[in-house]
């Protein structure tokens, strides 16, 4: 179904609309980026500033950041959507559910996943994180962030016009991230010492492929339900 | 073969209260029901039902005799405007109609530049919906109705907020559908003076 | 056998026949938990490391064996409302939920009584407990995600989705002992062609368990009794059966 | 002003609407709870679950858990009472707007801040903390909280009624927060060495005494200009 | 001393456009002035202008004589109806109002429970504002007339999404607003028959 060329063409018009919607609202562009900043220099004033510890530790810090600043950012997926109908028209328009919920994952990943992960790299830097061990934080925070933009989607869908959908989004979201928080920041911490963390690597792909498969059924049919 | 609407027996549960119970009807082309009823009688749900939004407890719909739970009925026979607006309110009406009528599956029919023109919203295509009036607002989800093609029109309340002129236009817009064999079901509790109602139907 | 299973998922005969079967399975719960209440605290030898401490074995691995076994109850549960509608599964699904929770929670609070004279803490960072505090927050998230949605139906199918999602956590806490170097006990109950622990031990730990199992049934059934009759109560059968019940209690 | 009686009750009776409308929607009491043991949880993952290296940045951990999930639950402050309309009605009651601050401010403690601060104790033995450094936590947290929920109710005001207010508010509060983080985790950091860290707290209760005298004038004006 | 609205060469200006020019008026007691004008024409903003929630670009408003931005007119005087629904939809009808009425500086009049009895929602006033339907949301934000004394009332399209019985309910309140010396300004695109209409203003 995903591969005629017409259902191609409406994801991207989909993406497009979301990202445009974002983009209006210009200020909302830059909330997931400076929330990752800020909780990442929160960490030096309450730990510890010393270069070494914070060294050793860098990995660990920005992965939480990134996870923080995606959780929180997963609230706004689908809230004016559906709060002013613009979903109910969107579903009625015919636009298969799988479309659409598969849309909200990539706008969700466009808009705050990729500048995360562009912003990690000066922040990792200025954490004193050498490049071999920078190169895999790069890369478990591109499989793992893909994976919360799929994953929150689907819990975004679920909670949708629910009073106060940003706390529940994030408290019913986060159990699943734990996972692939352990694995990225492992991955990066064990780089740190020099090892190729190949293992680590391997499961946060797994998740991906396991989340690209099988959460946008997840959103639709929670889509379906919530609008019920 | 003509297309049809047929409600046999249907009620709809909302948190556990019925609110539609045993409801039958069936629409024919050509055929405009008029939905009346007190606040809270049931007109919204039984729309909503219709539309295929909300899941009836007991009873089928069906559309050209398939039922339209069990067929691949889709959404794209039907027009529903709704109470809430369905546009996004931080683009333009012109991004908000483009954007439905080209992710649309429905049948099209004229321009957004044409619709709008319709609905005398022209001058106010580029202005974010946000900060359009209340009547504006109304106009710009109505404008759906020109750009598709659906032989089943859902409206709920179309004449709310609407100037006498606007009132105009979409009375001679149902017209205009019912003559070229279109179905619809029209929930207003304002006077509704088309010639072209048929029935009306009251929810208690 | 599609049209037994459809003829038990519709509430009224579910409702009969679960009252025929409750107080049999009171007997046989109360048999149980006598049987392995004397086993394990009075005839099971103490261990020869841990002395009478260890006897809390028997409630903390019970628990933690239910909490798993609820939840994928749950998903089964999930997979019905989402796939064929079943509206027992729907009530089965949020009767079920706080009893899992619960479960969990005894696995946790005895498990970390337990590591204090063991391990020399009330609670360690490590795979197999935080994924079994993870597998409380789901449980949590479920009932909240219920809790959260005013019409019965919508709520159920919101919460199975949920519940599917999360099911991914089940392998992680069973498997985490191995997967990862934890403090916690490795399988020693489960290998069961040579289970690593004293024959006397482990006789009253397996009727413990099945004991719990019932308990967990009885109370759900319970619980689902009493959610079909507010379900049904439009329907003719429940109005039956109050004035029934109002004439035998004049 | 304040002082007249029928102030008082007035005050009483906005706060308790706040919190019976959390109530009602009962697991919304349970959200910032849950961020706040949720985000704890996450660092034994991130950084290292060794109990020696957990326990000497506890304080801070407990602080930045603290800090993230009171950011979290400012959102919701104000924006149901924007969106319905029950802002403008309640400004058009005449009641004044100090009044309406101040009770806002309050209510957002009792339900986010006096939680956290209970659910603080388990968290930090779990994390090895000793007792004497507990109490300072708490203490240290009290004084915070309180002032983050009156800096915080300023920042909500002003971003209501914006798109993702919920990112703005975050975003615009944090600043002012981390004064408050410092010396709240360095108190606590302090005290696990075996210092009495007099100066730490005095400074949390200097920031205390100065919001509760300046924002609620803020709030005040904020929700003025934001209806306009 | 009686009171008055007067309005002076009052101009609003929303994002750089001018959307009212120039307008003056003047209402004393038992004056009830039916607002008209096609979509857009400006009628929400010139409510929300005298409600003093957005401030005029030129011109003043007097109340009693005494301009509202100078003195302390505060809101205590005016009862305010808008398109938006003023309750918050997390608690009960019966919640919403009870807590607007113990807050209010307003002089008081009927009871919650009267009002809600008048407003035909008593059987609804437990349940949450979110599951009312449009029209009963609606009569719930209007059951504020009820509630408080204020001598002028502002109102945006009252009957909006209101049966024909809640109509009548609404119109013959304002009916005895005015025979009480009341002075009211309502904005409504429907027919407003109103034996007490004494001035009708058409924005261009
Ligand atoms: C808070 C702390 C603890 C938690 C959360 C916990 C959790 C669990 C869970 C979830 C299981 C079931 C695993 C499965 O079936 O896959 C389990 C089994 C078990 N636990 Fe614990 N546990 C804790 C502490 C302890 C301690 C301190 C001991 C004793 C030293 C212990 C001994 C066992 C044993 C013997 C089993 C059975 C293992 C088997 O054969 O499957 N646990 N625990
Ligand atoms: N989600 C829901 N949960 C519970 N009750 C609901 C829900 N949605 C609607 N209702 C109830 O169903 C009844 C019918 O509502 P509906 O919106 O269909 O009425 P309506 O005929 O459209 O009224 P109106 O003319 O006011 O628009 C109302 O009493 C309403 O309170
Ligand atoms: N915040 C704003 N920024 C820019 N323009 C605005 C803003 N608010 C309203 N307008 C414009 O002001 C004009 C008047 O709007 P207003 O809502 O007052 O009209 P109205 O007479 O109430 O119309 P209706 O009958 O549709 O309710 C409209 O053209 C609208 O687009
Ligand atoms: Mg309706
Ligand atoms: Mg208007």
């Amino acid at each position: 179904m995903i591969t005629d060329t017409h259902n191609w063409s409406t994801l991207f018009i989909l993406v497009r609309r979301d990202v445009l919607k974002t983009w209006r609202e210009s200020a909302d562009l830059l909330y997931p980026i400076m929330f990752f900043v800020l909780v990442t220099i929160l960490f030096p004033f309450a730990l510890s500033p010393e270069t070494l510890v914070l060294k050793s530790f860098a990995g660990g810090l920005l992965w939480i950041a990134a996870l923080l600043a995606m959780s929180v950012s997963l609230e706004n997926l689908f809230k004016t959507d559906y709060s002013s109908g613009a979903l109910e028209a969107i579903v009625l328009s015919g636009v298969p559910l799988l479309l659409v919920g598969l849309a909200k994952a990539i706008a969700n990943w466009v808009l705050s996943g990729l500048p995360i992960i562009i912003l990690a790299i000066p922040l990792a830097l200025s954490l004193g994180i050498d490049t071999f061990s920078l190169s895999i934080l790069l890369l478990s925070l591109t499989l793992g962030s893909a994976t919360i933009s799929l994953i929150g989607t689907s819990i975004g869908a679920l909670s949708v016009g629910l009073r106060s959908a940003g706390m529940l989004i994030i408290v019913l979201a986060l159990p699943f991230f734990i996972p692939i928080l352990i694995f990225g920041a492992v991955a990066t911490s064990n780089s740190q010492t020099g090892l190729i963390p190949e293992a680590e690597l391997y499961f946060l792909a797994g998740l991906l492929v396991l989340a690209v498969t099988l959460t946008p059924w997840a959103t639709a049919s929670a889509i379906r339900t919530r609008l019920g | 073969m003509p297309n049809s609407l047929e409600v046999k027996n249907l009620s709809v549960e909302r948190s556990n209260r019925g609110i539609i119970k045993d409801l039958s009807l069936s629409l024919a082309e050509g055929h405009l029901v008029h939905l009346k009823g007190a606040n809270g009688s049931g007109k919204t749900t039984f729309l909503r039902a219709l539309a295929g939004l909300i899941d009836p407890s007991h009873g089928e719909i069906f559309w050209n005799e398939k039922n339209i739970n069990e067929s691949t009925f889709s959404q794209s026979n039907l027009n529903y405007v709704s109470h809430s607006l369905g546009l996004a309110e931080e683009l333009t009406t012109l991004e908000n109609l483009s954007f439905l009528r080209t992710i649309s599956r429905k049948a099209l029919n004229k321009t957004v530049e044409a619709s709008l023109e319709t609905m005398n919203l022209k001058s106010f295509q580029d202005y974010r919906v946000a900060i359009l009036s209340a009547g504006q607002k109304q106009r710009a989800s109505l404008a759906q109705l020109l750009m598709f093609n659906c032989p089943l029109w859902l409206l709920d309340e179309p004449f709310n907020s609407l100037d006498a002129e606007s009132c105009g236009v979409i009375e001679s817009l149902i017209d205009d559908h019912m003559s070229n064999g279109g179905i619809a079901i029209v929930a207003s509790h304002q006077k509704f003076q088309s010639s072209t109602v048929q029935q009306v139907v009251e929810l208690k | 056998m599609f049209k037994l299973f459809y003829h038990y998922s519709s509430l009224r005969n579910f409702y009969f026949f679960s009252e025929k079967l409750i107080p049999f399975l009171i007997a046989v719960f109360l048999a149980l938990i006598i049987y392995s209440l004397y086993g394990a605290l009075i005839s099971a030898p103490a261990d020869y490391q841990q002395g009478d401490s260890f006897r809390i074995i028997y409630v903390h691995v019970p628990s933690a064996w239910m909490s798993l076994l609820v939840y994928m109850a749950m998903g089964l549960s999930a997979v019905s409302v989402l796939v064929w509608r079943v509206k027992l599964a729907e009530i089965t699904l949020s009767a079920i939920a706080p009893i899992g929770a619960i479960f969990t929670l005894a696995a946790l609070v005895t498990g970390s009584i337990w590591g204090k004279p063991m391990w020399g803490t009330w609670w360690e960072w490590d795979a197999r407990l935080t994924s079994e505090l993870v597998l409380l927050f789901l449980y949590l998230g479920v009932i909240a995600l219920l809790r959260a949605i005013d019409d019965r139906r919508t709520g159920a199918r919101a919460a199975s989705i949920l519940c599917l999602i999360g099911i991914v956590n089940i392998p992680i806490v069973h498997y985490s002992v191995e997967w990862w170097n934890t403090l916690h006990q490795g399988p020693t109950v489960s290998k069961f062609d040579s289970p690593s622990i004293h024959i006397d031990m482990l006789i009253p730990l397996l009727t413990m368990t099945v004991a719990f199992m019932l308990y967990f049934i009885i109370i759900s059934l319970y619980r689902i009794r009493s959610a079909i009759l507010v379900y049904d109560k439009e329907t003719q059968w429940v109005k039956d059966l109050i004035t029934s019940s109002k004439r035998e209690q004049i």
